[in-house]
């Protein structure tokens, strides 16, 4: 009696047979017929929880792409970079890596926006032998160091130390820490313990709070009762400038120390005049016009700034910094040693002194990532502006 | 005498300060064929949802067999055997017309969802059992030509039917009619009429909830009439006629209802 | 044999050559995950057939990888054993979820499932020494069944696939006899089908722990294939996203949960690789957008499942007369799809 | 920590506050068409972001305000007209998977306009926060607070006192009779959507000095919005503000006296807790908007 019932359900199963076969050959379209570029794959969060750092990322990558076409390509041959949006789930992230290899044929793989993705990514590259920069900062990607895995951002140990640095010019003695509580502050948190205790300093509390919260007076409050010496806050707008305005709020007056992850003008826009002598550890990119002429990076970062706003019509941060840093020293080594996985890896973990909008790389086979605290400053908020903190 | 097989006692509803049910009392002996009758909102389909498990009473209780089955979820007061049919209707649109019946097979097959996921063969020689049911019950209730169509595409009149063929498909012990020939054509009622007898010397209870006159004087072998949630009389149709407070109920009543009394227009709906 | 049982077999001799013909990682890769999808949505329908929808199905995909994840990795029990064990340890949970909010009217009880959904993933997140936090696990042991040790995406192409057919034979199974019958009763109307001695709870909490039995599986086995699973691909996004494809083959229709994750992910696919080449510059921003309008198109036109809903119209359009399933195309005051509308006022029987 | 009550408490109310407004919205819409509607927190997030580009615009606040609260009123007619409509009276499962949907899109569309950047709006009185009990309360929450209970009052005096009101109130109770008066439901139920997003709209204007305005701050809202709905019973205004209230302190005290970071996961066992346990006066509820 079910029969026609049946046949519908038939019905479903060619027309999802159907689908695979037209969507398998759609979605593969771009790999046919196109051999001859050289193919650098990008793997960006353009959309979900961390849009807010996929989005330059990408901009970036696309920014690049035209350079390079307009250069003539890497010695002739033409360099196309593919950008795919992994939505911050590091599933669709291994599957788009996953495609960029095996479909695109890229030669290597920039991205993983969030340590999740990138974590997930780093996994496959290790089984598939390609070259992958990781563009996220948790300290697992580099420590210890894995043969195809390289990273960009100074990782999230390097700003802690240099955050550390601050905590130790003004001679804290206790502080407080506000972590968002995801894989981002829960690093954080890791690092700045392990600082605390070298420099003898003692964490005299550890607030949680998720990033969809709307008021953190509660974890301040919390944290207020044992009045630490500063209050250190370990996330990204909005919350980190809701940690801002609540710590003025309840009339706390100690210094606020918060992470590189505040490096983006919303901070300010938020938190408002709570901004004001806040300090944070960041790339140089923010205030490349105040370093000193001598600088190595100051030119190249003055130059990014400025491509990127002509390109995108928004400030340039240290995210697309990343990205700018992962294709550029790609496409350094390409030029080099040619479009060979060995070799690029080869290169890539021997390079030395190459400048990036992150710092200056020294790679070495214990080392993936190669940057150092010099490669940070600390900057201070002053007048609704990033100013280099001096002690 | 023999001793009831299904026991109403003092049974009481109460909503709010409405008591549509007011201690009412009586018996329905095996294969006994008792009809409730009663102006609009005397109680009657409370009554029946009572019964059946759909409400809690507010006090008193319902017997079957002797054992006490009020505060019993519905599904299990429907697997002892007393089965009943909607006046509104309650067909499964989506399912077809035999599908629904052998929904009603439900009650006396057994196997589950283990059964069905391995498709054991205990699973598909039921399925041929109660298919073989289902064509029989709609044979009898002359739905036979629609089994393959969806219920929903049914008229009104033949849903009714198939709601009747459903709750004969359980073998209920007790069948439990709400307005069974609402809607029904002349034609389909007198044919309604003969199914019931049947159905009584195959052994089945019966207790019908009946507007139209005809059927209650030619079917019941009682009549239970419900005045405002009180039991007003109980007695033989040809008593009940000339029941005086009866009368006075229904004249009580809006003309519409008043026409209950008098051979009701064929098709007329609740 | 039946004619669907036919479609199975055919299908999985299509499915069994497919790598032949296409397999790249990637491709491999998009279908593993696909049948992974196939397996929790197939549960999702089985669970629409009973009248009732969830909006936590992905935190029992996520418990079902959790569980299998940690037994492997930190009580080193061969992934063989722990993809049951933590299939039935979340069918268990699913049973004490069950219990109390199964006996929701049907739209609180997609609440209940949202919060519950919702709280996994916040504990998944919140429990760092057990589940690693929001950095996720990493090293997960691969799937390992006597001597064959599952590394190459093939492998797990065959086992998700062969897992994936065995959901829908056994969906299509409980569907089409007696069990079937009385879901289906309970979906077209509650009190009838208590009214024939239906056992509606007990029928709702089988078809219940199921399903997320169903989730749980694809969720282990997907541990044991990407060996690094962290909160985000489990969060309430997921549980919309496993929605949208319930409803794309249609909620209450089993081989609908074929048709809609493969449509779904797809579409997804294709969307990322043609897009750009229409609209140059395009960010991802619009997926979500496209999956939302997606959705509310779907439910108010196609409530029975795309395939179904577009049969319906051509036949409605050809105006064949009424045989079963065809009968299903929309009428104005009648609105197939989620069982009779339980508000009379707005249609029902006219 | 006899300094920390006093804060919590406070917090609490601020956070409460938030979440009453957008409580209220659902209240609204609920009652008169028996829809959960998952787009709810949407409509503040649109509020507040279009509010925050027309500053942008030079406008001045209360200019601004005002102008985005009337536009988000016409997407919420519109998604009405354009989403409810076509589906009405199909199964309330369908109604709300299309409300998410809804949601979806409406999240989708704005990060295409607005992008993943928060954005901000000033605080309607200046000032530094006000001492009080011990504790401190940001002067914006006072209007948020202050909003919350305004709005109940505005929509007890709607309902009782205007005939529209009486209208939407008889559909509430019975959509069946509505249509025998020749009300139709359907005209009711556009009239709700249209209130309740300028509702939802006001709401995510009031609060983003607090919180700030990104894209998806949407459906969080919503979600807490809705459990403070259905501590309030869903079908009535003062208790789904109390609702709301509760939720916040709840929030606060519990991130305050037992471990933060679960303060998310414990909003939800609450509202588990409250459908398991009101589940008679839900079932109540739902049964009478389906007779």
């Amino acid at each position: 009696m079910k029969g026609t019932v049946k046949s519908t359900g038939r019905c479903e199963a060619i027309a999802a047979v159907v689908a695979v076969v037209g969507g398998l050959l759609l979605a593969g379209f771009p790999a046919l017929g196109q051999g001859a570029p050289i193919k650098i794959g990008t793997v960006f969060a353009v959309t979900g929880p961390a849009s807010s750092l996929g989005k330059p990322e990408k901009d970036t990558a696309t920014m690049l792409q035209s350079q390079l076409s307009s250069a003539g390509g890497i010695g002739g041959r033409p360099v196309q970079i593919i950008t795919y949006d992994s939505e911050s789930d590091p599933t669709k992230a291994v599957l788009l890596m996953k495609k960029a290899v095996t479909e695109d044929n890229a030669i290597a793989v920039v991205g993983g926006t969030t340590s999740p993705e990138s974590q997930a990514m780093a996994d496959y590259a290790m089984q598939a032998d390609v070259p992958f920069m990781s563009v996220a900062a948790s300290t697992t990607l580099s420590v210890p160091s894995r043969a195809w895995v390289f990273q960009m951002p100074q990782r999230n140990s390097i700003a802690a130390a240099k955050a550390m640095e601050y905590l130790v010019a003004i001679h804290a003695r206790t502080f407080a820490f506000l972590y968002r509580n995801d894989d981002f502050g829960q690093d954080g948190l890791v690092a700045m313990r392990a600082f605390a205790r070298q420099h003898g300093m003692t964490i005299v509390d550890t607030e949680p709070f998720a990033a969809t919260d709307t008021d953190l007076s509660a974890q301040v409050a919390r944290a207020r009762v044992h009045n630490p010496d500063v209050m250190v806050v370990w996330s990204t707008p909005p919350t980190a400038s809701i940690a801002a305005k609540n710590i003025r709020q309840l009339g706390m007056r100690v210094p606020i120390l918060e992470s590189h992850g505040i490096a983006n003008k919303a901070f300010i826009q938020l938190a408002g005049p709570a901004a004001e002598g806040v300090v944070f550890p960041a790339g140089k990119l923010l205030v490349a016009n105040q370093l000193p002429p001598e600088d190595p990076q100051r030119a190249l970062l003055l130059k990014y700034a400025r491509d990127f706003e002509a390109a995108n019509h928004y400030t340039a941060n240290t995210f697309g910094g990343h990205a700018y840093d992962g294709i550029t020293m790609l496409v350094d080594a390409i030029r080099h040693v040619g479009p060979d996985r060995a070799r690029i890896r080869e290169y890539l973990e021997h390079l030395r002194g190459f400048i990036g909008t992150g710092g200056i790389f020294n790679m070495s086979p214990q080392d993936h990532n190669g940057l150092t605290t010099r490669d940070m400053v600390l900057v201070v908020i002053h007048n609704g502006d990033w100013k280099i903190w001096k002690p | 005498m023999t001793s009831p097989l299904l026991e109403v006692h003092e049974l009481t509803r109460r909503f709010g300060g409405v008591t549509a049910v007011d201690r009412v009392t009586f018996g329905v002996r095996p294969q006994e064929i008792v009809a409730i009758i009663g102006p609009n909102g005397a109680g009657k389909t409370t009554l029946f949802n009572l019964i059946t498990g759909f409400l809690a009473p507010t006090s008193g209780e319902v017997r079957y067999r002797g054992e006490r089955i009020t505060g019993l979820p519905s599904e299990k007061i429907a697997a002892l055997g007393i089965v009943r049919t909607f006046q509104h209707l309650v067909v499964f649109g989506e399912m077809t017309v035999a599908e629904n019946v052998m929904v009603g097979c439900h009650r006396w097959t057994r196997t589950g969802l283990l059964h069905a996921a391995l498709a054991l063969p205990a699973a598909r020689r039921e399925d041929g059992e109660v298919a073989r049911a289902a064509r029989e019950v709609l044979a009898l209730v002359g739905l036979a030509a629609r089994a393959d169509d969806l219920a929903r595409d049914l008229p009104v009149g033949q849903q009714r039917l198939l709601e009747l063929a459903r709750a004969l498909a359980a073998r209920p012990t007790v069948l439990l009619l709400d307005e069974p020939t609402a809607g029904l054509s002349a034609g389909e009622t007198r044919h309604l009429l003969e199914v019931i007898r049947r159905l009584r010397e195959q052994g089945t209870t019966l207790v019908i909830i009946e507007h139209n006159m005809d059927v209650v004087m030619e079917g019941a072998d009682r009549v239970v009439v419900l005045d405002y949630g009180e039991k007003i009389a109980e007695g033989p149709p040809a008593e009940i006629q000339r029941n005086p407070r009866v009368i006075a109920a229904y004249l009580g009543e809006d003309t519409e209802t008043l026409g209950g009394l008098v051979p009701a227009e064929p098709g007329a709906a609740p | 044999m039946s004619r669907d049982g036919w479609g199975l077999v055919l299908l999985a001799a299509i499915l069994a050559a497919l790598p032949l013909v296409a397999a790249t990682a990637y491709v491999l890769t998009l279908l593993n995950v696909i049948g992974l999808y196939v397996i929790v949505t197939v549960g999702l329908i089985l669970l629409g057939c009973s009248g009732q929808v969830s909006l936590g199905q992905a935190a029992f995909y996520g418990l079902g990888a959790y569980a299998s994840a940690l037994l492997s990795r930190d009580l080193g029990w061969s992934p063989g054993l722990t993809i049951p064990a933590a299939t039935l340890l979340v069918a268990a949970g699913a049973y004490l979820v069950g219990l109390p909010t199964l006996r929701l009217a049907e739209h609180f009880f997609v609440l209940a499932t949202l919060a519950v959904g919702i709280i996994v993933n916040v504990l998944m997140v919140q429990m760092v020494p057990l589940t690693g936090g929001a950095s996720g696990l990493r090293d997960i042991p691969p799937l390992q069944l006597g001597g064959l040790r599952f590394t190459s995406d093939l492998h797990y192409y065959y086992l998700i696939w062969a897992l994936a057919l065995l959901a829908l034979a056994v969906a299509r199974n409980i569907t089409s006899h007696r069990t079937g019958r009385a879901l289906r009763a309970i979906l077209g109307s509650e009190v009838g089908a208590a009214a024939l001695g239906v056992e509606v709870a007990r029928y709702r909490m089988q078809v219940f722990v199921l399903s997320a039995a169903y989730a749980a599986v694809a969720g282990a086995v997907y541990a044991h294939y990407i060996r690094f699973i962290s909160p985000s691909p489990f969060s309430l996004y997921a549980s919309l996203f496993f929605l949208i494809m319930a409803v794309v083959g249609g909620l209450t229709n089993i081989w609908g949960g074929l048709f809609g994750a493969v449509a779904v992910t797809l579409l997804d696919q294709v969307v990322r690789a043609q897009l750009p080449r229409v609209f140059p510059r395009v960010g991802g921003e619009y997926q979500t957008a496209i999956y939302g309008i997606l959705l509310v198109v779907i439910m108010i036109f196609f409530p029975s499942g795309i395939v179904r809903g577009t049969l319906d119209l051509r036949r409605a359009l050809v105006r064949v007369p009424h045989r079963i399933g065809t009968a299903r195309a929309r009428s104005p005051d009648r609105r197939p799809g989620l069982g009779d509308s339980p508000r009379p006022a707005d249609g029902g029987t006219p | 920590m006899v300094s920390l009550l006093p804060q919590l408490i406070l917090t609490g109310l601020t956070v409460g506050s938030i979440y009453a407004l957008v409580a209220l919205g659902f209240v609204l819409i609920y009652n008169v068409t028996g829809i959960l509607n998952f787009a709810q927190g949407e409509f503040s997030m649109l509020g507040a972001l279009l509010c925050a580009t027309l500053l942008g615009w030079h406008l001045s606040l209360p200019l601004a305000a005002l102008v985005a609260v009337a536009a988000v009123c016409l997407i919420g007619a519109a998604m009405e007209r354009l989403t409810i409509e076509p589906a009405f009276g199909s199964h309330p499962l369908t109604l709300i998977i299309i409300t998410f949907g809804v949601s979806m899109a409406f999240r989708g569309l704005s990060l295409m306009i607005w992008g993943a950047d928060p954005y901000t709006l000033p605080e309607f009185t200046p000032g530094p926060a006000l001492q009080l009990l011990g504790g401190v309360l940001v002067r914006q929450a006072m209007w948020a607070i202050g909003l919350s209970i305004a709005v109940v009052l505005g929509l007890f005096l709607f309902f009782s006192r205007s005939v529209p009101g009486a209208a939407v109130r008889a559909c509430a109770d019975n959509a069946f009779a509505c249509r025998l008066l020749g009300i139709s439901p359907r005209r009711m139920s556009l009239v709700a959507f249209t209130l309740s997003a300028g509702l939802g709209a006001v709401a995510g204007i009031v609060i983003a000095p607090i919180t700030g305005a990104t894209y998806d701050m949407g459906l969080s809202l919503g979600l807490k919005g809705f459990v403070a709905a259905v501590i309030g019973g869903l079908t009535n205004a003062p208790a789904a503000v109390v609702g709301g209230y509760l939720v916040g302190l709840i929030e606060s005290l519990t991130t305050g006296y037992l471990t933060p970071g679960y303060s998310g996961a414990i909003t939800f066992l609450v509202l588990l807790l409250v459908l398991v346990i009101q589940r008679e006066g839900l079932l109540h509820a739902a049964q009478r908007r389906q007779a």
